[in-house]
C-alpha cells in the first residue's frame, strides 16, 4: 500500500509537471500577448512594460522562473487585472466557484441518482420514458440556454428570483439548477444502466429472500455496486465545476473562478492561465485519486496496486 | 427629484482592470474614474472642457505653455489638493515603472516621452508646480485639445502619499481609495458591483445630486438586459444587439453619438487590392444602409472616414458635415461594376477569391455575411469568411496576413487626428501597408501646427487622399446604444463614451 | 377427469435416447442475437429510422429546397416560421430550414464522429488502463488527466494557428480530447469486472488480454459504454460549436446546428424560433440516439430477454 | 471423437506430468497475511488421478488456481512436463493452457453473462485454433453430448440453465482443447448423481483413452474414491496425507482423515440412521495466525505435547503412503 | 396435522426466444410442520424452480402461469410483493444453490448476515453484528470474529456456502428451503449442518425442504423423498420407499448411479444413457421414455399420472399398471 501510495504521488506531481509545462510552452506559441490590442501600443512602452514582466527573457529562463514560482506557490500578478495576484484571484473567487459547483453536484446527485433508480426500476415504463425525456433535454440543451431561459421564466416573467447577482441563497438557485442540468442527465442515464445491470445479480434475489423491502435492496445492495460508473463521472465532473463554469457564471454575474480561466486565456493574461491550469490540474489529479480510492471503498474487489504483467 | 438618489448602472464588465488612473485603459474604467476623480478640467455636457480643479488657466502665445490656476480642493480624506499633486501624478504615470499603457497621452508635454523611454529625467519632464495651487506645462507644440486631455483618466491626479504607501495595490480598496471627484469609492466586490458615494468634500459638491450609484459587474448582455427589464438596473450600457429591433420596437433602446467608425482593412499589398479601383469597387458595392438595418443600433451608414461629433473650425459646426459624403449610403452597383471592370474583372471574371478576416463576434460575422454576399451579388467575386480569435487576428493583421479584415476605432480624444494621424506611412495601427508622403505631410502639419484653421484645411486634406486612396472602406460610424429608465436625468455622454453622472439626479416616479 | 387407458399400448418399445436431440434454431452468436432482440423493440427502431430520416434529409434534403443556406433576402429579416420559411428566417433573411438542413451534415458528421472516437479510442484506452492496472494504468491514467487539464481552447488556438480552418480541425480537436470521459469510465468499470470468475476461466482457456478485453470485459461493460456515448453527442455537438465560435470549425456562413443554437441564443427573448428549431432538431435527434443506445442495451444484455 | 493430440498410451504412464514443490499462496487481506496454501508439495504422474480433499477453505481452489498461474504464487515452483510454469512469461502459457485446463467450482460465476454456451465452449476452440466453421459447429455439439447437454442449448445464455447444466458447460470447455491435464474443481457437486455418474464415466474413459491426467478436487469422498489413483487430504494450508485411495480408505492415519471418512454420508437410510461420526470439535485455528505445532492440534482427539510445539512433517509410513502426523 | 405448505399444480414457464421453456409442469405436494421433504432429481429437472417459485423470486422471464401456493393459511401465488417481503426470510428462507454469486460482492459478511437479523428479529446493530459472529461459528467458520469482517471473495466456495446457511437460518423460520445447500461442503462439515438442520426441525419444529443431488444426505435427513423428472414429480415417498422400494425406472437408474464408498473394486458407474427432454417441447407421453429400458407404447401417448402405491408411496408410471405386469415380468425388476 504505502508502496502504491508513494508511487501514486510521484505519477500525480509528475503529471501536475507536464501539464504546467504543457500549457507553458503551448500559451507561449499562440500569437498574441497581455499587450496587444486593437490600438497598439507605442513599441517603446510595450517594451519597457515587458522587460519588466521578464516577457524579453529566454523563453527557457521564463519557464525555469515559473517553474519556481509554481513550485512556491507563488502565481504572479495578473498582467490584465492590475494590481491583482493570481493568488488572490483564486483565493477570492474559488471559493464561490466551489460553493456553487458543490451545491449543483450535490443537485445532480440528489436528483439524478433517485431517477436512475426509479428507471431502472420501472424500465420501459412512462417513468422511464419521462426521465429519459428529461435527461436528454438535459443534456441537449446547452447550460448557457439552460440558464438564459430559467432567467427569462424565474426572474423576469414570474419575477419569483432575482435574475443574477451573488451573495444570498436565492442568488444560488437559478445557477445550480442550470449548472446541474447536465450532470443530473448523465449520472441518471448512468445510474439506471448499471443499476439494471445490477438487478439482475443473484445477490439481488438473495437480499429479496431475506424479505428485505425495495428500498432497502436499493439502497443498501444495489446502490453501491452500480456507483463506479458514477464516481468516475464525478471525478473530473467535480474538479471541473469547482474551478467554476465559465457560462453559467457569466450570465448570472457571478464572481467564480470559471469566467478568470476563459478571460486569461482570451487576454493570453500567462501568470492567470498558468495559475489557474496548475490549480486545476492539482484539483483533477487530486480528486482522480479519491474518486480511485473511493472505487477501492465501494468494491473492495478492486485492487489498484497489483497490475497485470 | 426623488426621494432615493440611487442609481443602478451596468457598465458591461465584469470587472474594472484597474481604478488606478495612470494604468486604466478601458472605456467602462474611464467612465468609474471620472466620476471618483477630477482633472484639472472637467467636459462638459458639448464635451468642452470646463473648469476642474483648475479653477482657470493661461496659454501662452505660441500656444506651447499652459499655467493653471488650482482651487482650493480637497481630496476626500480632507488634505488640499496641490500643484505638486499634480506634477508628481504625471510624472508617476509617465515613469517606465509604473508600467502605464497609456504614458502616449502624456507625451505631448515636453520631455515626457524621453523619460518614459528611458532616454531622459524626470527632471526634465516640462510640468512644474509654480507653487501649491499653480502648475505650468510647457507642451512640444500647440496642440488644440489639450485641455480636453487634461480630464482624460490618465491624466488625473492620485493622493502621493497613499500611492507611495502601497503602488500597486491602493486602489483596491475603498479606504486607501483617495479622489478627488463627485464620488468616493465605498465598496467594490470583485466581480460583483462596485458602490459609490456621493463626496461630500468635493468642491462642486452642491452640484451633485445622486447619493449612491451602484456599479454592477455584468458582462453578460442579456442579463444586464433581463435585469433593466426586472427593474434591477436603471441603466446599462451593454444590451444585447440581436434583441435591438425589439427594444427600439418597445422604446427601450436609447441611442447616443460614439466618436468610432467601423471599417474594413484592404491590404494593398494583395493583388488585386493593389488596384485603387478594385478598392472603389469593392467600397461602392456595399449597402451600407441595409448593413445598418441588420445591426440595428442606430448606427450611422459611414459616408466618410472621421465620425460626426468633432466641431470643425467655428463652433457648432461639425468636422464631418464641412467635409461631407465622399460614398454613398446605398449600393452603387454599375459603378462599381465598370470600375472593376475597368480592372481587369469584368462581372468578376478572374478575381481571385478573397478572404474577409474578422475576429470572433457575432456581429463581425453577420456584417462580415452580408457584406460577402453584395460583392458576390454586385460584383460577382467570391468572398470567404474567416473567423480568428482576437490574438490570432491581431497577429495575422500585424503582419499583414490578411487580404480584407474587419477593424473598428474609437477616438480617444475630440479631435480628427485621433482618427487620421495612424494612417501615416508605416504607423504601428496602419495595417494596410499603404502610405502617401502626401499625407504624411499633412498629418506632420496638423501636428505642429497651433493654428486651428491650418489644422482643419490639413485634415480635411488628409481625409480627402484616405478617401480616394481607400486603403480602408468605412462601413458605418459607431453608436452607443443603451438601456436607460425613463427616470434617470441629466446623464452626460460624451463621444468619447465616457459617462459623466456629476449632475445626474433620480427624478420621482 | 380420468383418460381411459388403452391396454393395448402396454407393448413394450425400444427406447429412443436421440429423441432429445432435435434442433429448432439454427445457431446463432451473441451479436446476430443482439440484432434480433434490438429488430424487436419498437422504441429502439423508431431511434433509427429517425436517425436514417436525419442523414438523408442532410445529405439530399438540400436539393430539394428553393432556398440556398446563404441566400439572403432583407426583406424578409427575422420573420416568423410560415409557410414560405417553415422555420422562420434569420437576421439576413435567410431560410432557416435550410440552414438547418444544412447544418445536419457538420452536425451529424461530428456527432458520429465523437462516438466512434469514444468507441474506439476511449474504450480500448480504458479497459487496457483498467485490465493491465498498476503501473500502466498509473501512467495512462495521468496521461489522461494532462490531456484534460491543458485547457483545451489553447490548444484550438494553436491548431487554429497551424491549420486552415475547416471540418479537419475539429475533427482533430475532439480526437484529441473526447475519448477521455469514455477511458475513464470503461477503465471504472474493468477494475471491476476484471476479477470476475469468468475473466480467469477465459485467461484458463488461453485468451490473450485482447480477447479478454474484447470478449469479455468490453461486453459486460456496455451499459455506461452506451450510456456515454449517447450522451456525449450533444457535448460534441456544443464543442463543434465553440470551436467554429473561436475559429476554427467550417467558415461562415455554413453554419452547424450547434452555430445556429448558439446564434439563436442571443435573440432569446426576441426571436425564439431561431434557438427553438436548431434545438428541436439536436434534441429529436439525441431522442433518437438514447431510444436506440437504450434498445442497444437492452439487446446486448441477453438477460435483459422477455 | 477426441482429437489424439496429446494421447499418450496409459501403460507408459510412469513419468510425473505435475510436480508441485513448496507451493506457497498468501493473501493479503485487511487483517494480515492470510497463508492459504502454505508449503504443498506434490505430483501427479501421466495418466494418474490425484484426489485432493479437505475442509472446505483449505486451499484447495488455491492450489488448483496457483499451480495454473490464475493467481501468481507467492513461492515455490510448478513443473508441467518438465517446464517451470511459475517461471514462464504470461504471454507465453498459451500452449500451456491448450494441455492443462480447469473445472471451476462455481459454475455460473465462471461462465461470461454474455456468451451463449456455444460461444463459451467454442472459445478454446477460436483461441488455439483448432475448429472453426461447421467444424466448429460440429465440436461444440459433440461437447454438448459428451457432456449430456441438448444441442439446442447452444444458443442459450449462462442464466438459462440450472446449476448443474451449469456445471457442465464448463466441462465442455474444459474439453474443447482435448487437454492432457485437468484440474477439476468439484466438477461434479452439482451434478445429480446419474450425470455424475456420466461425467465421471467420461473422464474416465477420456483417461482410459488418452492417457488424461487428472487433479480431482472434491468433497464427495466416494466419488474421490472411485476415481481417484490416489488421494491428498489438506488441512489448513497443508496436505497432512496422501496414499492410494483404497490405502487411505482403509487405513487412514492422519486424525483428521479419520474424521473424514466416517462422516461420509451413505445413500442407505437404514445405513444412516445407525451412524456414529467422529465429531471434530474445537476450534478451526485462522490460517492468518497459525498456531505453531501441528495444525489440527486443536481439534485432535489424540493431541500429544508434541503436537504443540513441533510442526509435524510428511513422512513416508510405506507403500507411498505419507502422513504428517506425529502419531504415525 | 395440518400442512405448513401445500403446493397444488404449480407450473412456471420461461418465456424465453425460443419458445417457452415448462420448468415446472404441474406439480403437487405439501409439507408439515417440522417435515423434512428431499427432492431429488436429475439437474434441469425443476428443483430450483419450484423452490424459487415458492420464494416467488423468479427472474424476469420465468412466471408462474397455474397453480397455488397455500403456505400457513395463505396463498403465496397471489400475495402481493409487500406481503411476500414480510413472508421472505421471516417465515420461510432460503439457501440457494449458487454460493458464490448470491453473496454481494461488495458488503461485508457482517452486514449481510445481520440484516435479516436487524429486520426480523428486531436486534440492534450490535446485537446483530455479535449474532452473526455466533451463527458463522454455528457453521464451522475458524475465526469466526475476523471473517465476519471480510468480503465474500474473501472466502472459499464452501465458506460461502456455510454463509448463506447461517443467514437462512438466522431468524428461526417456519420453512427452510435448502437448495443444495452441501454440495461444496466437505462431509465433516456437512454432517455438521445436517446436525443443524435437524436440531432446527426438533426445536422449533421448522419444515425443510431439502433439494440435493447427493442421496446420501437426503437418506439421512428427510422424512419423504419425492423425485423430480423434467418438470413433474415422477415418484415420492418414505427414504425406506424409495430407496427399498422405488417403483419408477428413473429412481431405479439415480439409485444405480450412486458409487459407494464401501464398494470394494473399482468399477464403471451406472449411467442413465441419454438426455432429459428439452423443456421447450416435452415429449407428448411420459417424459422419461426415450431413455426407458422399460418403455411402452402407452407411454408415448400418455402421462402417467401420480398414483398411490401404498402408504405414502406414489409414483407416475405406466409401468405400476397392472397391464404392465407381463411386460414387467419379461424385462425383469430393476437389479437393486
Ligand atoms: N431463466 C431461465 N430461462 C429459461 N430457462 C430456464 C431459466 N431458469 C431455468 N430454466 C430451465 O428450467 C429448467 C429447470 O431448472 P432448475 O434450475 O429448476 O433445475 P434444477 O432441478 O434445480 O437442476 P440442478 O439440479 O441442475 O440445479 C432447466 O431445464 C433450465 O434450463
Ligand atoms: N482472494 C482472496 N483473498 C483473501 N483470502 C482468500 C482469497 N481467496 C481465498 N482466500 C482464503 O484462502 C483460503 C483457502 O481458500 P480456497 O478457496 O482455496 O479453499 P477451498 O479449499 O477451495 O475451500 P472450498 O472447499 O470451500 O472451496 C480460505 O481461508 C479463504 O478465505
Ligand atoms: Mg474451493
Ligand atoms: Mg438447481
Amino acid at each position: 500500500m504505502a508502496r502504491y501510495l508513494l508511487r501514486r504521488f510521484i505519477s500525480m506531481i509528475l503529471a501536475i509537471w507536464v501539464v504546467a509545462t504543457l500549457t507553458f510552452f503551448i500559451m507561449k506559441a499562440l500569437p498574441g500577448g497581455p499587450f496587444a490590442r486593437e490600438k497598439a501600443l507605442p513599441p517603446s512602452i510595450l517594451a519597457n512594460i515587458e522587460e519588466r514582466y521578464h516577457l524579453n527573457d529566454p523563453l527557457l529562463t521564463q519557464y525555469a522562473d515559473y517553474m519556481v514560482r509554481l513550485v512556491k506557490w507563488d502565481l504572479g500578478p495578473s498582467f490584465k487585472q492590475k494590481g491583482r495576484d493570481v493568488n488572490e484571484i483564486i483565493t477570492d473567487h474559488f471559493p464561490v466557484s466551489a460553493q456553487l459547483g458543490l451545491s449543483a453536484v450535490f443537485l445532480s446527485l440528489l436528483i439524478g441518482i433517485p431517477a436512475g433508480i426509479i428507471s431502472a426500476l420501472r424500465q420501459n415504463k412512462w417513468q422511464d420514458q419521462l426521465a429519459m425525456f428529461l435527461s436528454v433535454i438535459g443534456v441537449s440543451v446547452p447550460s448557457f440556454v439552460m440558464a438564459t431561459l430559467l432567467m427569462y421564466v424565474f426572474a423576469l416573467k414570474l419575477g419569483w428570483l432575482p435574475a443574477a447577482m451573488w451573495g444570498e441563497l436565492k442568488h444560488m438557485v437559478l445557477p445550480t439548477i442550470s449548472l446541474a442540468g447536465f450532470p443530473m442527465a448523465f449520472v441518471a442515464r448512468l445510474t439506471r444502466s448499471s443499476m439494471l445491470e445490477v438487478l439482475q445479480q443473484d445477490y439481488i434475489r438473495t437480499a429479496k429472500s431475506k424479505g428485505l423491502s425495495q428500498r432497502v435492496i436499493i439502497y443498501r445492495h444495489a446502490l453501491k455496486n452500480s456507483l463506479i460508473p458514477v464516481i468516475t463521472y464525478l471525478g473530473p465532473l467535480v474538479a471541473g465545476i469547482l474551478t467554476g463554469s465559465f457560462v453559467v457564471e457569466k450570465i448570472f454575474a457571478i464572481p467564480g473562478l470559471g469566467r478568470y480561466f476563459v478571460q486569461s486565456i482570451n487576454n493570453r493574461d500567462y501568470t492567470v492561465i498558468m495559475g489557474i491550469t496548475f490549480f486545476d490540474s492539482l484539483l483533477l489529479v487530486g480528486l482522480n485519486f479519491l474518486v480511485d480510492l473511493a472505487y477501492t471503498l465501494v468494491d473492495p474487489r478492486i485492487r489498484l496496486m497489483d497490475g497485470r504483467k | 427629484p426623488a426621494k432615493d438618489q440611487t442609481l443602478t448602472m451596468n457598465l458591461g464588465v465584469a470587472e474594472p482592470e484597474t481604478l488606478d488612473p495612470a494604468k486604466s485603459t478601458g472605456v467602462a474604467e474611464s467612465t468609474i474614474l471620472l466620476n471618483l476623480h477630477e482633472g484639472l478640467t472637467r467636459l462638459d455636457k458639448d464635451g468642452n472642457p470646463a473648469p476642474g480643479i483648475a479653477e482657470k488657466w493661461d496659454i501662452s502665445k505660441d500656444g506651447k505653455t499652459y499655467t493653471f490656476h488650482l482651487r482650493n480642493a480637497k481630496w476626500n480624506n480632507g488634505d488640499p489638493i496641490t500643484a505638486q499633486d499634480f506634477e508628481w501624478s504625471w510624472k508617476r504615470a509617465l515613469a517606465p515603472e509604473t508600467m502605464a499603457e497609456y504614458a502616449y497621452q502624456l507625451w505631448y508635454i515636453k520631455g515626457a516621452q524621453a523619460y518614459t523611454e528611458g532616454t531622459g529625467k524626470a527632471a526634465d519632464v516640462a510640468v512644474k508646480a509654480i507653487n501649491d495651487r499653480t502648475l505650468q506645462v510647457e507642451l512640444n507644440a500647440p496642440t488644440g485639445y489639450w485641455l480636453s486631455l487634461c480630464a482624460f483618466p490618465t491624466l488625473l491626479p492620485v493622493h502621493p502619499k497613499t500611492v507611495e504607501a502601497n503602488p500597486d495595490k491602493w486602489f483596491m480598496s475603498p479606504k486607501t481609495y483617495i479622489s478627488a471627484g463627485p464620488f468616493k469609492m465605498t465598496e467594490w466586490k470583485h466581480n460583483s458591483q462596485l458602490v459609490l458615494e456621493k463626496n461630500p468634500l468635493y468642491w462642486d459638491a452642491k452640484n451633485v445630486k445622486l447619493n449612491k450609484v451602484v456599479i454592477t459587474l455584468i458582462d453578460s448582455q442579456i442579463t444586464e438586459l433581463t435585469m433593466f427589464e426586472t427593474g434591477e438596473l436603471d441603466y446599462g450600457d451593454n444590451p444585447p444587439p440581436a434583441e435591438f429591433p425589439r427594444l427600439q420596437k418597445e422604446k427601450k433602446l436609447a441611442i447616443s453619438p460614439y466618436l468610432g467608425c467601423y471599417y474594413y482593412l484592404l491590404n494593398v499589398n494583395v493583388k488585386p487590392l493593389s488596384d485603387v479601383r478594385v478598392r472603389h469597387a469593392l467600397s461602392m458595392a456595399i449597402d451600407r444602409t441595409t448593413i445598418t438595418q441588420i445591426t440595428a443600433g442606430g448606427q450611422k451608414p459611414a459616408t466618410a472616414y472621421v465620425p460626426f461629433g468633432i466641431p470643425d473650425l467655428k463652433s457648432g459646426t461639425d468636422f464631418r458635415t464641412a467635409g461631407g459624403a465622399y460614398l454613398k449610403e446605398t449600393a452603387q452597383v454599375a459603378e462599381a461594376k465598370k470600375l472593376l471592370a475597368d480592372a481587369g474583372y469584368a462581372d468578376g471574371k478572374g478575381f481571385p477569391t478573397l478572404s474577409i478576416l474578422y475576429n470572433t463576434n457575432e456581429m463581425h460575422k453577420t456584417i462580415a455575411e452580408a457584406i460577402q454576399e453584395m460583392w458576390k451579388k454586385n460584383l460577382g467575386i467570391n468572398v470567404t469568411l474567416t473567423n480568428q480569435e482576437w490574438g490570432v487576428y491581431l497577429e495575422s493583421r500585424n503582419t499583414g496576413d490578411y487580404s480584407v479584415a474587419r477593424a473598428g476605432w474609437i477616438g480617444d480624444y475630440v479631435d480628427p487626428m485621433t482618427f487620421l494621424d495612424m494612417w501615416v506611412t508605416g504607423g504601428g495601427n496602419n495595417d494596410t501597408n499603404w502610405g502617401s508622403p502626401k499625407y504624411d505631410e499633412l498629418i506632420k502639419t496638423v501636428m505642429n501646427s497651433g493654428v486651428q484653421a491650418e489644422r482643419v484645411k490639413a485634415m480635411h486634406a488628409a481625409e480627402d487622399i484616405l478617401m480616394k486612396e481607400m486603403p480602408i472602406i468605412p462601413i458605418y460610424f459607431y453608436t452607443r446604444p443603451y438601456l436607460m429608465k425613463p427616470w434617470v436625468k441629466d446623464m452626460i455622454r460624451l463621444v468619447t463614451g465616457h459617462i459623466d453622472l456629476k449632475y445626474s439626479y433620480i427624478e420621482a416616479h | 377427469m380420468e383418460t381411459p387407458v388403452n391396454v393395448n399400448q402396454f407393448r413394450p418399445v425400444a427406447k429412443d435416447i436421440q429423441m432429445a436431440q432435435t434442433i429448432a434454431r439454427p445457431s446463432t452468436t451473441y451479436w446476430q442475437d443482439a440484432r434480433r432482440r434490438l429488430k424487436k423493440n419498437p422504441l429502439a427502431m423508431i431511434g433509427l429510422f429517425v436517425i436514417i430520416i436525419m442523414v438523408l434529409g442532410a445529405i439530399i434534403g438540400p436539393f430539394f429546397c428553393k432556398y440556398n443556406y446563404s441566400d439572403q433576402d432583407y426583406d424578409n429579416r427575422l420573420a416568423s416560421p410560415s409557410k414560405e420559411h417553415w422555420f422562420g428566417t434569420d437576421n439576413l433573411g435567410r431560410d432557416l430550414f435550410v440552414r438547418v438542413l444544412y447544418g445536419a451534415r457538420i452536425s451529424l458528421a461530428i456527432g458520429f464522429f465523437a462516438s466512434l472516437i469514444n468507441l474506439t479510442i476511449g474504450v480500448l484506452y480504458g479497459s487496457i488502463s483498467g485490465y493491465f492496472g498498476g503501473r500502466v494504468d498509473n501512467v495512462m491514467m495521468r496521461i489522461v488527466d494532462v490531456i484534460y487539464t491543458v485547457p483545451l481552447t489553447m490548444v484550438v488556438i494553436l491548431l487554429m494557428v497551424l491549420f486552415q480552418p475547416g471540418l479537419k480541425n475539429i475533427l482533430i480537436a475532439l480526437g484529441l480530447v473526447y475519448w477521455i470521459g469514455m477511458a475513464r469510465i470503461v477503465r471504472g468499470q474493468v477494475l471491476a469486472i476484471k476479477e470476475q470468475e469468468y475473466v480467469l476461466a477465459a485467461r484458463m482457456v488461453g485468451a490473450n488480454k485482447w480477447r479478454i478485453m474484447l470478449k469479455h470485459l468490453i461486453p459486460n461493460s456496455m451499459g455506461p459504454i452506451i450510456v456515454s456515448a449517447t450522451l456525449n453527442i450533444p457535448q460534441a455537438i456544443f464543442q463543434e460549436a465553440f470551436l467554429s465560435f473561436i475559429g476554427l470549425g467550417v467558415a461562415a456562413p455554413m453554419a452547424s446546428w450547434g452555430v445556429l443554437a448558439d446564434e439563436g441564443a442571443q435573440a432569446i427573448q426576441s426571436y425564439p424560433h431561431l434557438l427553438f428549431f436548431p434545438a428541436a432538431a439536436i434534441c429529436i435527434t439525441m431522442l433518437a440516439f438514447n431510444f436506440l443506445g437504450d434498445g442497444l442495451r437492452d439487446a446486448l444484455d441477453p438477460r435483459m430477454r422477455r | 471423437m477426441m482429437s489424439a493430440v496429446n494421447a499418450v498410451k496409459p501403460e507408459s504412464a510412469t513419468d510425473t506430468l505435475v510436480k508441485v514443490s513448496n507451493l506457497k499462496k498468501y493473501f493479503d487481506t485487511e487483517n494480515g497475511i492470510l497463508k492459504a496454501v502454505d508449503d504443498v508439495s506434490f505430483h501427479i504422474e501421466r495418466g494418474e488421478t490425484l484426489g485432493l480433499v479437505g475442509e472446505s477453505g483449505c486451499g484447495k481452489t488455491t492450489v488448483g488456481r496457483t499451480i495454473t498461474r490464475l493467481y501468481e504464487p507467492t513461492g515455490g515452483a510448478m513443473f508441467f512436463d518438465g517446464v517451470d510454469i511459475f517461471k514462464t512469461h504470461e504471454s507465453d502459457l498459451k500452449p500451456f493452457r491448450s494441455k492443462a485446463q480447469m473445472i471451476f467450482q462455481d459454475p455460473y460465476a465462471s461462465l461470461n453473462p454474455r456468451m451463449t454456451v456455444g460461444d463459451i465452449i467454442g472459445e478454446p476452440l477460436d483461441i488455439h485454433k483448432l475448429a472453426r466453421g461447421q467444424e466448429r459447429t460440429d465440436r461444440i455439439f459433440e461437447l454438448l453430448d459428451l457432456v449430456g447437454l441438448n444441442r439446442e442449448h447452444a444458443n442459450r445464455y449462462p442464466h438459462e440453465f440450472s446449476g448443474g447444466q451449469r456445471q457442465r458447460i464448463g466441462v465442455a470447455r474444459a474439453l474443447a482443447v482435448s487437454p492432457s491435464f485437468i484440474i477439476c474443481d468439484e466438477p461434479i457437486s452439482a451434478l445429480d448423481v446419474s450425470i455424475q455418474a456420466q461425467v465421471v464415466n467420461m473422464l474416465e474413459d477420456l483417461q482410459n483413452r488418452f492417457g488424461l491426467t487428472y487433479l480431482f478436487i472434491a468433497h464427495d469422498l466416494s466419488m474421490v474414491k472411485h476415481i481417484s489413483n490416489r488421494v491428498a487430504v489438506m488441512y489448513l494450508g497443508k496436505i497432512v496425507e496422501t496414499a492410494f485411495s483404497n490405502e487411505l480408505y482403509d487405513h487412514p492415519m492422519h486424525p483428521y482423515t479419520k474424521a473424514l471418512l466416517s462422516a461420509i454420508p451413505i445413500p442407505d437410510p437404514a445405513v444412516e440412521r445407525q451412524r456414529t461420526r467422529i465429531i471434530l470439535e474445537g476450534d478451526v485455528p485462522s490460517p492468518i495466525n497459525p498456531p505453531p505445532g501441528c495444525r489440527f492440534k486443536t481439534r485432535c482427539s489424540e493431541v500429544m505435547d508434541i503436537c504443540h510445539a513441533q510442526e509435524p512433517l510428511l513422512k513416508d509410513v510405506g507403500g507411498k503412503h505419507q502422513v504428517a502426523c506425529h502419531r504415525a | 396435522m395440518a400442512n405448513l405448505l401445500e403446493v397444488r399444480n404449480l407450473r412456471t414457464h420461461f418465456q424465453t426466444y425460443a419458445g417457452t421453456v415448462q420448468a415446472v409442469n404441474g406439480i403437487s405436494f405439501s409439507v408439515a410442520p417440522g417435515e423434512a421433504l428431499g427432492i431429488v432429481g436429475e439437474s434441469g429437472c425443476g428443483k430450483s424452480v419450484t423452490a424459487t417459485s415458492i420464494m416467488r423470486l423468479l427472474p424476469p422471464n420465468g412466471k408462474i402461469v397455474e397453480g397455488e401456493i397455500d403456505f400457513d393459511g395463505r396463498d403465496l401465488a397471489s400475495l402481493s410483493e409487500r406481503e411476500m417481503q414480510h413472508i421472505r426470510g421471516n417465515e420461510i428462507s432460503m439457501i440457494f444453490q449458487d454460493p458464490m454469486t448470491s453473496l454481494n460482492p461488495v458488503l461485508k459478511i457482517r452486514t449481510q448476515i445481520s440484516e435479516s437479523l436487524q429486520l426480523h428479529q428486531n436486534m440492534t446493530k450490535a446485537q446483530a453484528a455479535k449474532r452473526s459472529v455466533e451463527l458463522l461459528e454455528l457453521v464451522g467458520i475458524p475465526s469466526p470474529a475476523m471473517r465476519v469482517k471480510q468480503y465474500p471473495h474473501e472466502f472459499s466456495g464452501g465458506m460461502r456456502q456455510r454463509v448463506m446457511i447461517a443467514m437462512a437460518l438466522s431468524c428461526n423460520p417456519k420453512m427452510l428451503i435448502a437448495d443444495e445447500p452441501t454440495t461444496a461442503l466437505d462431509v465433516t462439515i456437512q454432517a455438521q449442518i445436517m446436525d443443524l438442520m435437524r436440531e432446527l426441525r426438533q426445536k422449533l419444529n421448522t419444515a425443510i425442504i431439502l433439494i440435493t443431488h447427493d442421496l446420501g444426505v437426503v437418506a439421512g435427513m428427510c422424512t419423504r423423498i419425492q423425485v423430480m423428472y423434467a418438470g413433474r414429480i415422477i415418484e415420492r415417498g418414505t427414504p425406506d420407499d424409495i430407496y427399498y422400494n422405488p417403483k419408477h425406472p428413473y429412481t431405479w437408474g439415480l439409485l444405480k448411479s450412486v458409487p459407494r464408498v464401501d464398494a470394494r473394486e473399482r468399477r464403471r458407474l451406472h449411467s442413465i444413457l441419454g438426455q432429459p427432454p428439452d423443456l421447450l417441447a416435452p415429449p407428448e407421453g411420459c417424459e422419461f421414455w426415450p431413455r426407458c429400458d422399460y418403455a411402452m407404447e402407452i407411454c408415448q401417448r400418455q402421462k402417467p399420472e401420480l398414483a398411490n402405491i401404498e402408504g405414502e408411496h406414489e409414483t407416475a408410471c405406466w409401468l405400476t399398471h397392472p397391464a404392465a405386469a407381463t411386460h414387467l415380468a419379461a424385462k425383469g425388476g430393476p437389479a437393486q
